[in-house]
């Protein structure tokens, strides 16, 4: 690469001591923690388990634990971002308490705000995916039309086909969103029911 | 009034049973159905006198209690008794009541993460990396600004005295007007030992194409021709005129153009 | 509130505990270095001190102070991400040495590549801007039609007023977003010619 034949100079940011580093990802998990920083920094999208390990080209086992330990080390409360796991997928975010300044910098506009009855809805669908709307209706006691459509437009259910039975009614599901927004890392990891 | 608004927040009729055995501090596995079917009734009359829009889900709950409570006071036949021991009349409200409870509970558990959770923000845009250019032109080449200063000083080397070499000192270089015949001369021949032809009107900066220096340039060609040291080829009448290089290139080798 | 009763359950990425720590930047420095790299994380373009400084309601010594402190954690090389300065604005970016690794990411769509023509105009403009189109066309014997327009839609270079002269012809001179590009935190820092 025409970056690594740069003499000497000054002024661009000591980016030559930096150059002067050995790259290995091969055997040294501290660049492997570099790498996947940057990797995860430029990716909008939670990037995949799968993704990281075939640039790196090291295992799957291997990125797993420099990941796990990047989270410890993303604890320090020096750190501003941290990383999120969503179904084998990372992503980094700014930490929750440091929001009073963030938000300064995002004009988050409306709260978006659910009503109980979504709400209910969610964490039914959740604990009993796929499920239909009758039964959802059946545990809430009442009927639940306008709270599936809204959490559908949110993005945090989803359609997950039919019902083999007459009327073929639609089942639903929660959605990576729903992960996202919630702060779970996959499906398992909900808090248990009792 | 605040009768009003709690009426109208109740989710449903499950919701508003588990609102009176909570104020009445009631084990949910051992409903006072009498004194629960009456509340309820209480709340239904008062959300009617209100006029209040009743789902259809709350008469039914009604219906059911009324039943339940009927089974409950009921004497039973002594045979029926035995048989159904264990299987309390309130025992599918029960299940109904404590499934729902879960949820109604899950679901604040889900409003506070999503309250803390709203406070987390994502990277969007902004990548350090300049977006691809699509178009054909040319070839494409991953540079450093090193790069950019090799390029600059070999373009430099090539046309070494068309260059303000400070930057600041623009204006008076460009209002620069002194041109003559030896210098244009000097400059065509540069122009031709590094591009081997040029375009004729593509010599001038356009903010300055003066006559004179039109014409300097010129009469700096013709004098270039009648020496040998170049040609002018022009394709139609007022169409642009091409300069193309003769003799010999430093090197001592011969060739015509590029 | 209601939320303020649930007690803590397994399963959601241990946010709880994060919750904990006590947030006051004022007597702090731990925390402003925490709360500068939330902000120049979600902030796509360099952010100004003068921006963090009034976010952080303190005062631009300490900001800056912290800021410096920040790059020279940074250099660690298990980072893969670095502060940069570029006119007293501040953004966080990919360590040039994981380069390998991230192009595999920005491929379609995000690389960094010019025309031959381009780079030659932009380095014409770099040392001598302010310049005219005529100058540069001069400098590299073509027409730069084509690679002023492409370095103008790509904000490498804008326009810069008018020489006093017959015709106005327009100046051009690089940006802000050419110092980010080529890893230089002002003008001034530019390698020199010779």
């Amino acid at each position: 690469m025409v970056v690594a034949d740069m003499e000497s100079k000054n002024g661009y940011d000591n980016l030559n001591t930096i150059f002067l580093q050995d790259m290995d990802v091969k055997d040294d998990d501290e660049i492997v923690a570099s790498v996947i920083e940057s990797l995860l920094f430029i990716s909008g999208e939670p990037l995949s388990l799968g993704k990281i390990t075939s640039i790196l080209e090291i295992d799957k086992k291997r990125v797993k634990k420099v990941i796990e330990h990047m989270k410890e080390v993303y604890k320090d409360r020096r750190r501003g971002i941290m990383i999120r796991e969503i179904n084998e997928c990372y992503l980094l975010c700014t930490k929750p308490e440091n929001h009073d300044y963030t938000k300064e910098l995002c004009q988050s506009g409306q709260k978006h705000v659910l009503s109980q009855a979504a709400y209910e809805t969610l964490a039914i669908i959740a604990y009993n995916k796929p499920i239909t709307k009758a039964e959802i209706d059946e545990i809430r006691g009442v009927n639940s039309d306008s709270a599936i459509a809204k959490l559908l437009e949110r993005n945090l259910i989803r359609k997950a086909g039919h019902v083999n039975s007459p009327g073929k009614p639609i089942l639903y599901e929660t959605t990576e969103e729903f992960l996202k927004c919630f702060g779970f890392s996959s499906h398992d990891a909900l808090p248990p029911l009792e | 009034m605040s009768i009003r608004v709690k009426l109208e927040a109740f989710e449903g009729p499950l919701d508003l049973l588990l609102h009176l055995i909570d104020k009445n501090k009631i084990n949910i596995y051992d409903i006072p159905i009498v004194e629960i079917t009456d509340q309820y009734l209480d709340y239904l009359f008062a959300m009617q006198e209100m006029n209040l829009d009743i789902a259809s889900e709350f008469l039914l709950m009604a219906a059911n209690l009324l039943h339940i409570k009927s089974r409950m006071l009921l004497p039973k036949r002594k045979e029926e008794a035995e048989q159904e021991e264990g299987e309390d009349p309130r025992q599918e409200l029960t299940r109904k009541l404590a499934e729902y409870k879960k949820y109604k509970e899950l679901s604040f558990k889900l409003r506070e993460l999503d309250e803390e959770w709203s406070k987390v923000y994502y990277k969007t845009t902004g990548i350090f990396i300049t977006e691809a250019n699509n178009d054909s032109d040319n070839y494409t080449i991953s540079v450093s600004f090193n790069d950019l200063r090799i390029i600059y000083l070999e373009l430099l080397k090539k046309r070494q005295d068309k260059l303000n070499v400070r930057a600041g000192e623009i204006n008076v270089v460009v209002q620069r007007d002194r041109v003559s015949i030896k210098n244009k001369m000097k400059q065509i021949q540069q122009i031709l030992s590094t591009k081997g032809r040029f375009i004729f009107s593509r010599l001038f900066v356009k903010g300055k194409k003066s006559m004179t220096e039109i014409v300097t340039a010129f009469l700096a060609i013709l004098i270039l021709v009648k020496t040998g040291k170049a040609a002018v080829e022009q394709k139609r009448q007022f169409s642009d005129i091409l300069v193309v290089r003769l003799g010999k290139n430093k090197d001592g080798s011969c060739r015509h153009g590029e």
